[in-house]
C-alpha cells in the first residue's frame, strides 16, 4: 500500500516537474534550470517504477539502462549541431520503438482477455508507434542522406498507399472486437511498417523537418495510448505534451513556409517541378561579384549591419567565423545585428543554436517581425548561406512556389553582400532575383574560408 | 471502458491544453531545445518498458522489455543531454562590455 | 485513496495549471467579467445538488438538495447573465466614423 | 451503461467548453462567444446530471432551478455596475452554501463508512464552504455598508481567532479517522461559520476586494473538494480554475496596491491610522480651485487630453457624461485617451466595465504601462474622482502608505484638472501633494453634476 502511494507519488512529481520544465523553455534565462529540473522528474518517475510490485528481477533491467545509457550519451554529447535534424528523427524512432514493444508485451500478456477499451489503447499504440519508427528511420536516412533526397514516386503509388491505409485500419477495428485474434495483430503491425515507409517515400528531403515533427506528435500519441493501456498518467501527460509540441512546430513550419499540411506530406515538392521554373528570371540579368578586400572595406565602415545566416551557415559551419567577424565590426564603431526568419536553416531554432554555439548573445537575435523595419535604415545587410528567406519573389511573384511566404526585408538595405558558393538555388529550388539586385555584390565561396579571409582583411582596414 | 479509463480522457485532454498553452508560448530562439526536451521527456515509456523487463512473465516479455529499455533509457540520456548542451550554449549580454569597449574606440 | 482517488488528483493538478495559465493572459480590460464569468461556471456545483434532490436519500437529503440546487442555480442563472451584459457592453472601435469625423472639422 | 457514457461525456464536454470559455476571455472580441459556449456547457452538464441514475424524482429538482431562476435572473440583469463588488461577493455565498449542503449530504448518508479519503474531502468542503458563506455574506455587508466598513477589532482577537482554527483544525483531523463522530462533524462546521466571521471583522470595508477574491479562491477549493468527494471531474476541474482565479486576482491586487497578504488580511489598514498622518503634508500649501468655465477653454482647445477615471467616477455614475464630453473634446479636434490604473475603483478591471457601460470602446482604453510614457505630452489631464492612484507620494515619500506602488504619472502633464467634491482622501486614507501641484486646477463638486455642466460649456466655446 505505502509503495503503491510512493510509486504514484513520484509519477505525480515527475509529471508537475516535466511541465515546468517546459514551461521554463519561455524564458531562456530560466530554461537550463527547468531542463535540470525535469531531469530529477525522470529520475523519480524511474526510481519509483523499480519500486513497483510487479518487478522481481532487476538483472535485465540493469542491463538496458547501461546499454542504453552507452548508446544515449555519445549521441546527447558529440553529435555536432548541423546534424540535429537527424539525431531528431532517429531519436523519435527509439520513443516509438519503446512505445510499440511495451504494447506487444501487453498484448502477448493479456491477449484474449482485453476489454475493447484496452484494446483500442493497445492497437492505437502499437500502429501509430509502428509507422513512426519506420517512419522516422527513414526521414533519418533522407536527412543523413543515406538514402536520396528526392522524392520517390511511382505509379499507382496512392491506391497502394490508400489500400494499405484502409486494410490496416480495417484490422484496428477488427482487433476491437476480436482481441484474441493474434495472427492479425502481428499482421497489422507488419502494415503500418510498411506505411511508414510508404508515407515518407514521395516527400522531399528538403520536407523532412515537417515530416519529423508530425512525427513526433505521433510518437506522443503513441506514449499516450501507452498510458492508457497500462493505467499510467505520467505517460498519458508526456504523450500529450510530446504530441502538442510536435503538431504546433509542424504548423508553425508549414506557416513561415506558406504551404499547407497536405501539400508537404503529398506535394513531393522541392524537387522536380520547381527546378523547370528555375531560370525563368535570370534572363538579361547579371550578377555583380566582388573581392573579399572590397566587401572587407564596405563592412570595416559600416555603421549598422544586418547578418542574415541561412542553411548555407550551417553547412559551412562558419558560425565562429561570423561572430569573429561581427566582433571585429563592433570594434571599429559599427552596430552588428542578426536577423533570424522563423524557418531559415533545416529545423526550427536552427539559427539560433548555431549562434549559441558560437556564444553570439541570444539579445543579439532578432525575430523577423522585430528587424524587418530596421533593414531600411542598415548600411550593409550581409546575407551568408540564405536564400529562399530573402528571395523577393515571395513578395512580387505570384507564380513563384514560395509567393506569400513572409522573407526579411534584405532588399531595402543600402547594400547588400551576399556569400555562397555559386549560383545554385536553394531550398525551393528556384531563383533569387536579389542577386540580381543592382544594391547586391556577391561574394562566391565556401563560407567559412570567406569569412576567415574576411577577417583577415577587416583586421587590416 | 472503466471509470478510470473515463478519467483518463480527462487527464489527456487538460495535458493537452497545457502542452498547447506551453509550447505556444516558447519563443523561435528556443525551438530546437524545445524539441530536443520533449524527446527526453518522451524516454518516460522508460517506465513502460521497466516493467516489462523486470516482471515474470516469459522470456518474450524479458527481451522485449528489455529493448524496450534501451531504447527509452537512449532517449532519456541522450536527450536531456543535448538539451543541456544546447542551453549552457544560449547566453544574455554576456559581453556587453566587449562591445561597448569597441564603440569607445 | 483509491486508484480512481489517485488520478482525480492529476485532474486536478493539471487543471490547476491551465488555470493559472489561462488566467494570467486574461487582460485587466476583462478582469470584471472574468470575476463573474468563474462565479456562473462555479455554478457547476449544481451537478452534485441536483442528485442530492433528486434521489430517494429521506427528508433531509431532499430538502438539503433543494436549498443547493435554488443557490447553484442562482449563480449559475445569475452569472452567465451579467457576464453576457458586461460583455456586450464591451466594443471595439466601434465609433471611429465618429471620432474621425470629428477631428475633420 | 449506455446511460453513464451520456453522463460522462456531458461533463467531458463541459469541462472543455468551460475551459475555452476562460479562454476565449483573453481576446475581448471572442469573449461573449466563448461565454455562450461555456452556457452550452453547462446546460450539457445539467440535461446529463438529470439522466444520472439515482435520480428518481424530479419534483423538487424542478422547484430548486425554477426558485432559483426567479431569484438569479434579477441578479443578473438589473444589478447595476457599480454594485458589483457586492454582488459577487454575495454570489460566492450561494456557491459555497451549495458546496457544503452537498458536503452534508454525503456525509449523512454514508457517515460511518466513509474512508479516510473520502472523509478529508467531505471535511475539506465543508470547512472551506462553511467558512466562505459567512465569510462572503460579512463581505457583501461590509461592501453594500450593511455593516460598518471600519474593521472592528476587539482585545485578545487574536487569540481567539487562534484558537478557533486550532480546534476546527483539530476537529477535522481527528474526523478523517474517526468518521462515525457525526456531533463533531456539525460543531466544526459550526466553528468554520464563526472563523468566516471574524476572519472578516478585522478588515476595512475598502480591503474587501482583496478578500472577495480570496473567498473565491476558497469557494473554488471546496468545489473542488465535492469533486473529490462524490467522483466528479467537472467539479474539480471548475474548482481548481475558480481557485486559480480567485488567487490570482487576490495576489494582482495586493500587488498593484504594493501590500502583502497578511498586510490585507491582518493590517486592518485604510482606516484609524492613515488618518493620523492625512494632513501632514497639506501644511503651507494652496489649493487653487477653477471654475466650469475656464476648465471648458482648457480642454476644448486642447490637442490632447487624457482622462484619469477613478472610484469616484464609479461613485457619480458619470460614465455617460464623461463619454458625451470626450467626443465634444474630439469633435474640437482634440484626442482623447483613458488611462486605466490596475485597481483605480474597488475592483479589477472596475473602470474598464463602467466606461464599456457609456459605449467607450475598449480601444481608447490605456492599462498603465502603456500610457505612462504619454502624459509628459498631454495637454491636459483630466482626473475624475481619481485620488490614490494619482498620488505621487506613491513614488517620493517613502514614508507614505502606498509608497512604492506603482501610479499613473498625472503631474508630468501640462495641466491637470481635477474634479472631486472635497478635499477628503481616498481609499487609504492619505493626503494627496498633487491638490496641491502649481501645475493642478481643482473643480469641486460631484463629478456628474461637474461633467454636465462641463458638456454644456464646451459646447458654447
Ligand atoms: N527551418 C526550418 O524549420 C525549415 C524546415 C523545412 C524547410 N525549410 C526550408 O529551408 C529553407 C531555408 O532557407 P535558407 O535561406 O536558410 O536556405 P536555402 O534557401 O536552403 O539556401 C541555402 C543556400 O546556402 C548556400 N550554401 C550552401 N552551402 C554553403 C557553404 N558551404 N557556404 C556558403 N553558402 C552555402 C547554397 O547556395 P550555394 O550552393 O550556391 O552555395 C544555398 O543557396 C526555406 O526554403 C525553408 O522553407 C526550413
Ligand atoms: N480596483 C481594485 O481592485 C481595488 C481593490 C481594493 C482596493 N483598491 C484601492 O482603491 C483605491 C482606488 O483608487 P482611486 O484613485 O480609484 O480612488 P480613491 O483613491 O478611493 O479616491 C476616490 C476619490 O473620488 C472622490 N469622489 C467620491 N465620490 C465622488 C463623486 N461623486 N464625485 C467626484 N468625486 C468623488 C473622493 O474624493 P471626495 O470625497 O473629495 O469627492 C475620493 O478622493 C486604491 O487605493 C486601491 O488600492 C482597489
Amino acid at each position: 500500500m505505502i509503495r503503491q502511494y510512493l510509486v504514484e507519488g513520484s509519477y505525480l512529481a515527475a509529471s508537475v516537474l516535466f511541465i515546468l520544465g517546459l514551461k521554463s523553455l519561455t524564458r531562456p534565462e530560466q530554461a537550463r534550470r527547468g531542463i535540470q529540473q525535469a531531469m530529477i522528474g525522470m529520475l523519480l518517475a524511474v526510481v519509483g517504477t523499480l519500486l513497483h510490485q510487479e518487478i522481481v528481477r532487476y538483472e535485465w533491467i540493469l542491463a538496458g539502462l547501461a546499454l542504453g545509457t552507452a548508446i544515449g550519451y555519445p549521441l546527447g554529447m558529440f553529435v555536432p549541431m548541423t546534424a540535429m535534424p537527424q539525431r531528431i528523427a532517429i531519436s523519435h524512432m527509439f520513443g516509438a520503438l519503446a512505445a510499440t514493444l511495451v504494447g506487444i508485451v501487453e498484448f502477448s500478456q493479456h491477449g484474449a482477455h482485453l476489454s475493447a477499451g484496452a484494446m483500442a489503447a493497445v492497437g492505437f499504440e502499437v500502429l501509430f508507434g509502428s509507422l513512426t519508427i519506420t517512419g522516422s528511420f527513414m526521414a533519418f536516412g533522407k536527412l543523413q542522406e543515406l538514402i536520396t533526397g528526392k522524392p520517390i514516386t511511382f505509379r499507382g503509388q496512392n491506391a497502394v498507399n490508400m489500400t494499405l491505409f484502409a486494410v490496416t485500419l480495417g484490422l484496428f477495428v477488427y482487433l476491437i472486437f476480436n482481441p484474441g485474434a493474434t495472427g492479425l495483430f502481428y499482421l497489422m503491425i507488419a502494415l503500418a511498417l510498411v506505411i511508414g515507409v510508404t508515407m515518407v517515400l514521395p516527400i522531399g528531403g528538403a520536407d523532412m523537418p515537417v515530416v519529423v515533427s508530425l512525427l513526433n506528435s505521433y510518437a506522443g500519441l503513441a506514449s499516450s495510448a501507452t498510458g492508457f493501456a497500462i493505467g499510467n498518467n505520467v505517460l498519458i501527460i508526456c504523450g500529450a505534451l510530446d504530441g502538442a509540441s510536435g503538431f504546433l512546430l509542424s504548423i508553425l513550419m508549414s506557416k513561415a513556409m506558406n504551404r499547407s499540411f497536405s501539400n508537404v506530406l503529398f506535394g513531393a515538392f522541392g524537387s522536380g517541378p520547381a527546378a523547370g521554373a528555375a531560370k525563368k528570371s535570370a534572363e538579361g540579368l547579371t550578377v555583380r561579384s566582388t573581392t573579399v578586400e572590397d566587401a572587407a572595406m564596405q563592412l570595416a565602415y559600416a555603421r549598422s549591419v544586418i547578418v542574415v545566416p541561412g542553411y548555407g551557415l550551417a553547412v559551412a559551419q562558419a558560425q565562429h567565423q561570423v561572430r569573429e567577424l561581427a566582433e571585429l565590426i563592433e570594434k571599429k564603431g559599427g552596430e552588428v545585428k542578426y536577423a533570424i526568419h522563423p524557418v531559415a536553416g533545416r529545423m526550427p531554432g536552427h539559427m539560433n543554436v548555431l549562434l549559441a554555439e558560437a556564444n553570439v548573445p541570444y539579445d543579439r537575435l532578432y525575430d523577423m517581425d522585430e528587424i524587418n523595419g530596421e533593414f531600411e535604415r542598415a548600411d550593409v545587410a550581409l546575407v551568408i548561406g540564405a536564400n529562399d528567406v530573402v528571395n523577393p519573389a515571395a513578395r512580387n511573384d505570384p507564380s513563384s512556389p514560395i509567393h506569400g511566404m513572409p522573407i526579411l526585408n534584405v532588399d531595402q538595405a543600402k547594400n547588400v553582400i551576399v556569400m555562397k558558393r555559386g549560383m545554385s538555388p536553394g531550398f525551393a529550388g528556384i531563383e533569387n532575383e536579389l542577386f540580381y539586385n543592382e544594391k547586391t555584390s556577391m561574394l562566391f565561396g565556401d563560407a567559412k574560408s570567406s569569412l576567415s579571409k574576411l577577417v583577415t582583411e577587416v583586421k587590416n582596414v | 471502458m472503466s471509470a478510470i479509463g473515463l478519467i483518463q480522457i480527462y487527464v489527456f485532454v487538460l495535458a493537452g491544453f497545457v502542452g498547447y498553452q506551453v509550447i505556444t508560448r516558447v519563443p523561435p530562439l528556443l525551438h530546437t531545445p524545445l524539441m530536443s526536451a520533449t524527446n527526453a521527456i518522451s524516454g518516460i515509456s522508460l517506465v513502460g518498458s521497466l516493467v516489462a523487463a523486470g516482471s515474470d512473465h516469459g522470456r518474450m516479455s524479458t527481451i522485449l522489455g528489455f529493448i524496450a529499455v534501451v531504447a527509452a533509457t537512449i532517449n532519456v540520456v541522450g536527450g536531456f543531454l543535448i538539451t543541456d548542451r544546447m542551453l549552457k550554449m544560449f547566453k544574455g549580454a554576456a559581453k556587453p562590455a566587449a562591445s561597448s569597449q569597441g564603440v569607445k574606440q
